[in-house]
């Protein structure tokens, strides 16, 4: 998109000064959108990761009940049930957060969109709480 | 009042022909899926199956349901296609170029479609062991 | 009649990122400098290389936030130098705008962020015009678009321009927004077509930084959105066969 | 040394200076087949130029006590509206009494304006508000004059993008260290590139001294003396447009009595007094106050305004050294060939003059050096519409 003209440029830096492909997660210096962005990305690779990861546990559901049984038990130890927390929260940052990306991103509520993430995430964060509590009474 | 002085020209066309929705639309969409069936999923674990969605039995008895496997099904595409989608924007910031982004796609598509049938088949197999 | 600005009431010590053509990396040069209540970046970058480094170059010129030359990172965040104050800060780091390629010390080369206009026109108007009735109703709306002054710090705040060189950036959008919303005379068509690209206005992940960051209020974020809804709305009545364009 | 190879052009002048008249000369010598080569230790337009209030004069101010400059002013600001289209907000300036004693004024005023060929219309109060309704309401009458605003760089910046795109070599970030001179003839001029530390020679038919309140520091490099008085001034930029025309003071030339709007805010000029050393002028705290107290007599809601910004210019005010404020000295330009000066050859200085006037200082000048250099080439820039400033940056130059 951006034109490309050979121009002479006696650059020191070169194209070092762009932040890099590696450069969106340094919140250094960010705003609070940079900084919704950052957590946005981080949630989502979390999330693809959890999607692989489960779709491999799963297939142990086609190895009969012993073998699934077996990891239900383990996955209801405490450090497990702390993932499932993790989880949890993630999807609520994740989710929350696209609605307002959503919303804001197609042109609605554009105004809006700072104290609709602040909103947002006051949401995740209560219901994190309270999701946390349920999965460690072990209801 | 005055005009700037170099000609202004009209902007290029484009020659890539029709381009498809743009990828947010499509993320915006499957999000907004993915929050209802993810609702259903979760209000269903925890509030029809008394125990929660756990042990095998109750696993097997939930999917005997055709309309859960349904939703199953159509919670994994939506769920990768909004995966796929998300890990192709991450790697375009990388700023390849126009011919890797599109091996890019390409493989994403291969990714997207063998998880599907991964997924599919695993659910076909688990009905089948029971 | 005259108090000199370094006549400052303390010592600030400022870190500045240097790079001179040659230079394998950039390193931080510390000067401590006399600052006062009102002292700002620029003139404490000024008292350097008048008094200590004659060789520190950096861009400025009007000194009061209409030039858009003196933008840079002051402790990892974009601003004007001018009209960024010192404060009580004891310690400042300064470092060149992101995203655009270093020429020498705090200058960046402007052109790509000039680039980006180009095919669009260059629609950011150089002054707001005075002329009444010839404008629509309501212009305090659209008039805020023209008070882009060019600084490249919504370039160096964006995320995505960040890491994709291909991406046209905030200030290229908002401009070809000022198109589409005041026309004066432009077909705002071949201008939402450009912009109504994975490159330009969908390429955005909605960070809001460009206009966080902007020291103009120009508000590039909204502009942005702005040009999806209609480009989104277009498509959507092409769907459904109502026509429409894009 | 590197030796400008030449093309077609036989003669090479350097410019030491990258504000408005030397990028203005640039531009004109460049159209007359000189080659050129501008060095400016900073970037351009960094100096005085780039921080003046963005006025374009209609000469309106000097009418009464300075008609030379005056005339001057309207004649240039005819002329730049044609060549840089698009640069200016042409929103006509008002003088305004405000006392008694301003109205008294008015007659004298509004001749010297009609004398000096700028065009004026005289208003009552009720006209005068009903254009500007933030003005001081008890306020006598005014005049309207064609005043406009600019932006203080980018107008400039025009004459260094066409200078370039013709061929002008620019060179920000090069500082002189050395006029070379020999058997008192100027030769070129000795520098460092502030972008990699590297030092070169630039041979030069001719050396041009285009660095405004710094000329006479250039000039001592080359042994010789310009009379040049940097005369600083404070602005004060608020938010907000408290007005849309330029609003001046009818009264004899004095401190704070100028508000021109810049997009969204308002510039209120300025105070005047005189240094030795340009490059520390400071912002007197009290000269700030006083840009509130005498903006405000102009349009009251100045008083609370939000400070943006405040900063100090210097003027490159031409004469002699016992001038305390600065506003004794003229406003017009001079150049000074100092071979006449001080027995030196092949070195010029051009300095004094305003922003409005950069075109005519470059003609003015370039006229001085192509009849040094035995160039017979008349002056184009009159009718030489500029390229946009952003060219400056986009241009590739000819090779």
């Amino acid at each position: 998109m951006a034109t490309t003209v050979d121009r002479p440029r006696p650059a020191a830096g070169g194209e070092e000064g762009r932040r890099g492909a590696t450069g969106w997660f340094d919140p250094r210096g960010r705003r609070m959108g940079g900084l919704a962005f950052i957590l946005n990305r981080l949630t989502g690779i979390g999330l693809v990761l959890y999607l692989y990861l489960h779709l491999v546990i799963l297939s142990m559901l086609a190895r009969g009940p012993e073998a699934w049984d077996q990891f239900v038990d383990i996955a209801l130890s405490p450090p497990f049930l702390a993932l499932d927390v993790l989880l949890l929260t993630g999807l609520l940052i994740h989710g929350l957060n696209g609605i307002r990306v959503g919303l804001v991103g197609l042109g609605f509520v554009a105004s809006r969109q700072r104290a609709m993430f602040i909103a947002l995430m006051v949401v995740a964060a209560l219901v994190a709480i309270a999701g946390a509590l349920r999965i460690f009474s072990g209801e | 009042m005055t005009s700037d002085t170099r000609p202004v020209e009209p902007p290029p066309s484009r020659d890539e022909g029709p381009r498809s929705a743009p990828p947010f639309v499509g993320q915006v969409v499957s999000g907004a899926v993915l929050i209802v069936l993810l609702g259903l999923h979760m209000v269903a674990q925890h509030f029809i199956v008394p125990s929660g969605l756990r042990f095998y039995d109750d696993v097997i008895e939930w999917l005997s349901n055709p309309v859960m496997v349904a939703i199953e099904v159509a919670f994994l595409v939506f769920v990768t296609y909004h995966a796929l989608v998300g890990v192709r924007a991450i790697l375009f910031d990388f700023g390849f170029g126009k011919r890797t982004e599109r091996l890019i796609t390409n493989l994403l598509w291969v990714v997207g479609i063998v998880t599907v049938v991964y997924g599919v088949a695993l659910l076909a197999a688990i009905l089948n062991a029971a | 009649m005259t108090a000199p600005a370094s006549e400052g009431h303390r010592t600030a010590r400022f870190r500045v990122l240097r790079r001179k053509a040659g230079d394998a990396a950039p390193h931080f040069d510390d000067f401590d400098v006399a600052v006062g209540p009102d002292s700002t970046v620029l003139e404490a970058l000024v008292a350097i290389r008048r008094d200590q480094d004659p060789s520190l170059t950096l861009r400025h010129s009007c000194f009061h936030a209409s030039c858009g030359t003196c933008g840079m990172r002051v402790d990892g965040q974009e601003g004007l130098a001018c009209v960024t104050k010192v404060g009580d800060a004891s310690e400042v780091t300064v470092e060149p705008l992101a995203n655009l390629p270093v020429v020498s010390d705090l200058v960046v080369a402007m052109d790509p962020f000039y680039d980006g206009l180009e095919p669009l026109g260059r629609p950011l108007v150089r002054s707001s015009e005075n002329i009444p009735g010839a404008l629509p109703d309501g212009v305090e709306a659209y008039t805020r678009y023209e008070d882009c002054i060019e600084c490249g710090i919504c370039l160096s705040a964006c995320p995505i321009a960040g890491s994709d060189p291909l991406y046209v950036g905030p200030a290229a959008i908002a401009a070809a927004w000022r198109v589409v919303e005041e026309p004066r005379g432009r077909e705002p068509g071949p201008v939402m077509r450009l912009m109504d690209d994975d490159q330009a206005a969908w390429r955005c992940h909605v960070a809001w930084e460009c206009s966080e960051a902007c020291p103009s209020g120009v508000d590039p974020a909204r502009a942005i959105m702005q040009v999806r809804r209609k480009a989104a709305g277009a498509r959507a009545r092409r769907l459904f066969g109502m026509g429409g364009r894009s | 040394m590197s030796q400008p190879q030449g093309g077609a052009a036989p003669f090479h002048v350097v410019i030491i200076g990258g504000g408005g008249t030397g990028g203005a000369l640039a531009h004109d010598l460049v159209l007359r087949g000189v080659r050129v080569t501008l060095v400016e230790r900073g970037e351009v337009t960094s100096g005085t130029t780039g921080r003046h209030h963005g006025l374009l004069h209609s000469g309106a101010r000097y009418a009464v006590k300075d008609k030379e400059s005056a005339v001057e002013c309207i004649e240039e600001n005819m002329i730049l509206r044609r060549i840089c289209p698009g640069s200016f907000e042409l929103n006509d300036g008002l003088f305004v009494a405000i006392s008694d004693e301003d109205a008294d004024y008015e007659p004298a005023f509004y001749e010297a304006c009609l004398e000096s060929g700028i065009p004026a219309r005289r208003l009552t109060a009720a006209e005068t508000l009903s254009l500007e309704p933030n003005l001081n309401p008890d306020l006598k009458l005014s005049v309207q004059i064609p005043d406009g605003t600019m932006d203080a760089m980018r107008m400039p910046l025009r004459f260094f993008a066409t200078a370039k795109a013709n061929g002008a070599v620019i060179r920000p970030w090069t500082l002189v260290t050395e006029v070379l001179a020999r058997d008192r003839t100027v030769y070129g001029i000795r520098v460092r590139d502030l972008t990699s530390g590297r030092e070169e020679e630039i041979a030069a038919d001719l050396v041009v001294n285009a660095t405004g309140p710094w000329a006479e520091i250039v000039a001592r490099m080359a042994a010789c003396d310009v009379p040049v008085q940097p005369s600083p001034g404070v602005l004060l930029a608020i938010r907000g447009r408290v007005c849309d025309m330029v609003i001046n003071r009818l009264h004899p030339s004095g401190d704070g009595d100028i508000i021109v709007p810049q997009r969204g805010l308002s510039v209120v000029g300025t105070s005047s007094w005189v240094v030795e050393d340009p490059e520390d002028l400071g912002v007197p705290e009290d000269h700030v106050e006083m840009m509130y107290a005498n903006g405000s007599a102009l349009v009251p809601m100045v008083r609370h305004a939000e400070r943006r910004a405040a900063w100090s210019a210097a003027r490159p005010l031409i004469g002699s050294r016992e001038a305390s404020t600065g506003r004794e000295l003229s406003r017009t330009f001079k150049c000074f060939d100092h071979r006449e000066t001080d027995g030196v050859e092949g070195f010029v200085t051009i300095s004094g003059g305003k922003g409005t006037t950069l075109r005519a200082m470059a003609e003015k000048t370039a006229d001085v050096v192509c009849a040094k250099l035995g160039v017979d080439a008349p002056c184009r820039t009159r009718d030489t519409v500029l390229l946009p400033h952003d060219a400056f940056y986009t241009v590739v130059p000819a090779a």
